[in-house]
């Protein structure tokens, strides 16, 4: 199975006596951007922490380019490129833009130095330039970030993990609490920016991740019950009980 | 969380520029330098005394300011030390560098002990756990009598010198321990801001603003609060080397969780991640309660107001209070 | 045999008293996730106050409703001003805040009551000892642990189990919520911090026959119940029960085997049970993403 | 003009310029005492677990000064008083204070053993003039010994030394048990008794220590209840002797067990104050009796004053200034005449409210009359009633 990046093999976890994920698989694939989605508490981020090391699962492995990671810890994975962001800003809001970018560019390589060497420290600062240049921030570079607006703090937030050069990137939720125009314009920076990166991005508005998404799985109640293209998951039925035929509300 | 904020934000460190900073360092120098031509001897022992644990608060700041890591456990450090390089003292003397090797060193052993047992708590757990790891260091201390002099801590120590290999210069004089405190104390402060402005300094901020972020980034939490502690207890304990000869006595009382909390009171009435105000909280504590008390027996009173005043009116400390009064320089 | 069996209700009962000292600070914990450090003082007036009535001559039962009240009292009055405009705070602002008023009434109360030690005159019918076998054991000490078992279940079952329970914990979690239902969320607050700081005082009163009362009294009372509920885990009811009763026996018994190690006893197995449990014995589960 | 009215004229030229930074950068206004005034400056706990017997002591030294009308061999006395907070770091920077900046003549005062040897070499290297009223360390009268330090009070050695001849003389050769506070203190005085009682022929048997600030005395009190001792020798000081004695009283071991003590644990005015008939019955060596011959006026001035007899420390501030007093008078008021100074008080023993005094020329530690107290039933309550006198007892000074 070349091409695999990520294999979820038959996870499971329970909180005490509640099952928040049962038996689940999924895979994805090099260069894939996957859709996740799911009613509320149907275990989205859950599976996120899962794969990026927070929680351990109580049964099932996970596989990264082929090598079980389901021990590892959080910092190795993410040396590995397995990068993830938070439903919640999750950005430093007193350090400026530039200094968010280089927390994250610094922490393979110099993120423990005491005594810097200046070479090492202005070619990483080189490099948060150039992304905040392709992402159209580069005005505000020196700003803080907590003085930004949210829309904008998403994007640096999303530029953070970008930074890091992840192989596989998770998205959770970026779009949550941003307008319908901020929301477009931050797909449109991650797409920009993330050349051959595979994603998955967990959303609540359908219509971005039907827009954007090669496929698109759903889980309902921590289990998977569809995995398919855009336009299978519409014609889904146990999708469309679960979720879409739930109307809106289920989505609020 | 916009407490941690307001309380904090200076801790950032965008430097002033530079011009301004030599400005203020060279009036600082002037002004020491001017110091022993008007204090008295009891004054000059004073002012290296408010330096000394200044420099101590300081490693504190670190925590407090830039890991957002209350400690409770702070005096042992710097009491460890202190003991260490007394006891150290008796058998091979009180050389400058050997004291303030030993004090440094004892300081790191004893964050690294810390450390192990502290690292996976935050907050008020990390706290109370500090409180309590510095308590069993100090009951260690308390009861070791035949080492430590128990409660009656120890006294009859030799004189501070310094080894020049031709020659060796007597360190007892009240000036002698001013300059060696301002040493010292102007080392500490290098040695922090250093720490602060490097990578690992900017990554012990991103600890204390969004853990999850970090571990997320790939950085290691307990390793930068590691370090932290390490950097902090090196510099307490160099601190604390020096605090026995300057005193002519060190006692179990340097090692307790109330010199701790008035640790803490000091750095938050001076002001929280900026350093420097370490020293400022440190004199006006030391201050009030060797001056007010000659007048009052409320002076604890005194203290309790203004701390609760600093708390409530400028939780950033004395140092930003004044900064906005004057410069506007408290809000950005 | 009758040794141990004292020795056992010799730790229940210096248990109950670290529970008692503990339980208001972790209501407030619990309820409002404020930390109150001026509780030692709210003991310490509980402790003068009925040191006080008790030696007036007045019925002496009264002694501890009015310790209750006049710590109530004073808790009242802070909650108005500077508690509630930190209730938002980070627990850090909380802890300076009201540590330095804890220093303040530390002062204060040594200039009212005076620096010299204090011991309530107990009524002839609180003083007797009973005889477990052949040992003797003080009816005091049997009252605390009757009237502390007794206080925590009453306090369990308003918590938990009625709607004024369930309404003050809902306060915490949406505060808007609970005023759309039409009730009044400041003054909750209000009479929490009070009962909170009125059970301070109770404990004070009830600990005074065994402890005295004297200016730092207050402090060494707060570092201990400080130290039971976060090892209990903040502010849950059940884990300030369970430390409380850990560290009671743990001190009773290593004073019983090794006396000169007891302190460094006590506090290690307190220090072991927060590396084996960093969130405290009861943890309350929190979504941290 | 009383001792009161001179402190707080200190306030007002304080208010008057003063201010704490002017202090601190040469305080010019109070720099140098008046023309031929005299400046005794005192360092006691007003503040911390000591605070009650620090203002005691105060009271004590104060209550002196205005009965010599603040005048001591022709010369105006000026007091100061500090607080230490019977912390050693604090007494040590109060000490250097009085000295280096108010330049006071005589130093004094001190509670806590701890303080007390903290500003052994502070003063010994100022050269100055020093009266250790209470702090006392054995140490302090053998290796720690200063020329120009005085102390005008026991040594723990004193107390438990004659503790354990008379309970091997008069209450019992066996059944003894020991319980002591678990610092320096406890262990010299648990330690002196048992050495003493031992070579008198006395055997003891278990020997208990609680940790210093022990609430419960619960399990502890269980021990002893299991044991049954004939005697308990105890040393507790302040809260801990009002909690043990209390606490043995709850137990109802106070009926059973005959309690012999060492000074503080049954202090007249810290501790029987306090615990009043649970003490009844207590045995206690001191040197300091408020029924003692030399103490009765006293005792009844003080009573008069405070509302309650006096303890150690209120009598120790008093002694203090009687022994001064009579330092200075002896060498006409000339305090710079060190040396004079010293040998003249040295030559002769000094009458105070303890009883006789006279100095160990070896170490200038005060030679006592140490008694045996029964607390009994009295007008005033329960009392300190003296029932022997041990004359003359001498620490076994540097060569110990």
């Amino acid at each position: 199975m070349s091409g695999d990046l990520l294999r979820i093999e038959n996870v499971g976890i329970a909180f005490g006596g509640l099952k928040v994920l049962t038996d689940v698989n999924l895979t994805v694939k090099q260069g894939e951007t996957m859709g996740l989605i799911g009613p509320n508490g149907a275990g989205k981020t859950t599976l996120f922490n899962i794969v990026t090391g927070f929680l351990s699962p109580s049964h099932g492995e996970v596989v990264f380019e082929g090598n079980r990671i389901t021990q590892t810890r959080t910092a190795q994975r993410v040396r590995m490129g397995i990068v993830r962001t938070f439903q919640k800003s999750m950005v430093f809001p007193d350090l400026s833009v530039m200094e968010n970018l280089a927390l994250a560019l610094r922490a393979r390589t110099h993120g423990y130095a005491w005594w810097r060497s200046g070479a090492a420290l202005a070619a990483a600062d080189a490099k948060a330039l150039e992304i905040l240049r392709k992402a159209g921030m580069a005005d505000r570079a020196g700003r803080v970030v907590s003085s930004m607006s949210y829309g904008d703090q998403r994007i640096v937030d999303v530029l953070i993990s970008l930074a890091m050069e992840p192989k596989l990137l998770l998205l959770d939720e970026p779009t949550a609490g941003l307008s319908k125009a901020e929301g477009e314009h931050l797909i449109e920076v991650i797409r920009t920016l993330c050349g051959n990166t595979s994603l998955v991005l967990v959303a609540h508005d359908l219509d971005i991740v039907f827009a954007v998404c090669d496929r698109v799985a759903v889980l309902d109640l921590g289990r998977m019950i569809a995995c398919d293209t855009p336009d299978g998951i519409r014609a889904h039925e146990g999708a469309q009980a679960a979720y879409l035929g739930k109307g809106k509300e289920a989505v609020q | 969380m916009s407490d941690t904020v307001k309380l904090q934000d200076a801790a950032n460190g965008r430097a002033p520029a530079p011009s301004r900073q030599i400005l203020a360092l060279g009036v600082i120098a002037v002004l020491a330098a001017l110091l022993p031509l008007v204090a008295s001897d009891y004054q000059l022992r004073f002012v290296a005394e408010i330096l000394i644990v200044g420099a101590a608060v300081l490693s504190l700041d670190l925590l407090v300011g830039y890991g957002g890591l209350v400690s409770l456990g702070h005096a042992t450090l710097f009491g460890g030390a202190a003991y260490a390089a007394a006891v150290a003292s008796r058998s091979l003397g009180a050389d400058l560098t050997l004291m303030v090797g030993i004090g440094t060193l004892t300081g790191m052993v004893m964050a690294f002990i810390t450390g192990i047992v502290v690292m996976r708590t935050i907050a008020l757990f990390f706290l109370i756990l500090t409180l309590i790891v510095g308590q069993i260091f100090w009951e260690i201390a308390f009861h070791w009598r035949d080492v430590t002099g128990g409660a009656d801590g120890m006294r009859g120590l030799p004189t501070l010198s310094l080894n020049l290999g031709v020659t060796k210069l007597d360190l007892s004089s009240s000036f002698a321990l001013y300059v060696t405190a301002a040493v010292l104390a102007f080392a500490a402060w290098a040695v922090a801001r250093s720490f602060v402005n490097a990578p690992i300094g900017r990554a012990l901020i991103g600890t204390r603003e969004r853990q999850l972020r970090m571990s997320a980034l790939g950085y290691d939490i307990a390793r930068i609060r590691m370090m932290a502690l390490l950097a902090s207890g090196a510099i307490a304990g160099a601190a604390g080397s020096l605090y026995p000869f300057v005193n002519q006595y060190i006692g179990p009382n340097s090692m307790q969780w109330t010199f701790s909390a008035m640790m803490v009171v000091m750095l938050v009435i001076g002001g929280v991640g900026s350093l420097y105000g370490a020293f400022i909280g440190t004199a006006v504590y030391l201050g009030i309660q060797t001056y007010i008390s000659s007048y009052t027996d409320r002076w604890q009173l005194v203290v309790g107001l203004i701390f609760v005043l600093t708390v409530m009116i400028m939780p950033r400390g004395i140092v930003h209070g004044v900064g906005s009064l004057f410069g506007g320089k408290g809000k950005q | 045999m009758s040794f141990y069996l004292v020795q056992i209700l010799n730790a229940l009962s210096f248990s109950m008293l670290l529970m008692l000292t503990g339980l208001g600070l972790s209501v407030v914990l619990s309820l409002l996730n404020f930390v109150n450090l001026t509780h030692g003082s709210s003991f310490l007036l509980g402790a003068y106050v009925s040191i006080w009535w008790l030696g007036s001559g007045a019925p002496w039962w009264l002694a501890f409703p009015v310790a209750f009240l006049a710590s109530a009292l004073a808790g009242l009055v802070l909650e108005r001003f500077p508690f509630r405009q930190f209730y938002t705070r980070t627990h850090l602002m909380q802890v300076l805040l009201t540590y330095g008023l804890s220093v303040i009434f530390a002062d204060l109360m040594r200039w009212g009551f005076g620096a010299q030690i204090a011991s309530p005159e107990l009524p002839e019918i609180l003083s007797g000892v009973i005889f477990v076998f052949d040992m003797p054991f003080p009816i005091y000490r049997l009252f605390i642990i009757v009237f502390g078992a007794v206080l925590a279940l009453a306090l369990w079952f308003v918590i938990d189990r009625t709607i004024w329970g369930a309404v003050v914990r809902a306060c915490v979690t949406d505060r808007r919520f609970v005023e759309t239902l039409g009730l009044d969320t400041k003054r909750i607050f209000t009479i929490v911090v009070a009962v909170a700081a009125g059970l301070g005082g109770l404990s004070g009163a009830l600990g005074a026959g065994v402890l005295s009362a004297y200016p730092g009294l207050d402090e060494e009372q707060l570092i201990l119940a400080l130290i039971v509920v976060v090892v209990g885990g903040l502010g849950t009811f059940r884990g300030t029960v369970l430390s409380a009763l850990l560290l009671g026996f743990t001190m009773t018994f290593t004073k019983v085997w090794i006396p000169e190690m007891s302190n460094v006893a006590a506090l290690a197995i307190m220090a072991l049970m927060l590396v084996i449990a960093p969130q405290g014995l009861v943890a309350r589960k929190v979504r941290q993403v | 003009m009383t001792m009161k009215d001179a402190i707080t004229r200190r306030r007002l030229i304080a208010a008057g310029g003063a201010t704490a930074f002017a202090g601190m950068l040469g305080a010019p206004l109070i720099a140098k005492a008046a023309n031929g005034s005299l400046r005794i400056g005192m360092v006691t706990s007003l503040s911390g677990p000591f605070a009650g017997l620090g203002e005691a002591m105060r009271d004590g030294i104060v209550m002196a000064l205005e009965e010599y009308g603040n005048e001591i061999a022709g010369r105006r006395i000026e007091l100061i008083v500090e607080d230490d907070q019977a912390k050693p770091d604090e007494g040590v920077r109060k000490f250097r204070k009085l000295i280096g900046q108010d330049n006071v003549d005589i130093v004094s005062g001190v509670i806590s053993s701890a303080v007390a040897l903290a500003v052994r070499d502070v003063v010994t290297e100022a050269e100055a003039l020093t009266f250790i009223s209470a702090g006392s360390a054995n140490a302090l009268a053998r290796d720690a010994a200063s020329p120009l330090v005085f102390r005008p009070t026991k040594t723990n050695w004193m107390l438990g030394h004659t503790a354990g001849l008379w309970a091997a003389e008069k209450i019992s050769k066996t059944g003894c048990l020991t319980i002591g506070a678990d610092y320096a203190a406890g262990r010299e005085y648990i330690g002196d008794f048992v050495e003493t009682y031992t070579a008198q022929g006395g055997a003891v048997g278990q020997q208990l220590w609680a940790p210093l600030g022990t609430t419960d005395f619960g399990p502890l009190l269980t021990a002893i209840a299991s044991v049954q001792p004939e005697f308990i020798y105890s040393f507790f000081a302040g809260s801990d002797a009002v909690r043990f004695l209390r606490q043995m009283k709850d137990y109802r071991l106070h009926e059973k067990v005959k309690v012999l003590g060492g000074g503080a644990l049954f202090d007249q005015e810290d501790v029987i104050a306090t615990v009043k008939d649970a003490a009844l019955g207590g045995l206690n060596t001191c040197n300091q009796s408020p029924t003692a011959p030399a103490s009765q006026a006293f005792s009844a001035a003080y009573l008069a004053r405070r509302g309650v007899l006096p303890g150690e420390m209120g009598t120790a501030g008093y002694v203090t200034a009687q022994v001064i007093k009579a330092a200075l008078e002896r060498v006409g008021g000339d305090v710079a005449a060190k040396d004079q100074l010293k040998e003249n008080l040295l030559a002769l023993p000094v009458d105070t409210v303890f009883g006789p005094m006279s100095f160990d020329p070896r170490n200038n530690q005060a030679i006592l009359d140490i008694y045996v107290n029964e607390i009994t039933e009295s007008a005033d309550g329960p009392v300190n009633q003296v029932i022997h006198t041990y004359q003359g007892v001498q620490d076994p000074g540097p060569t110990a």
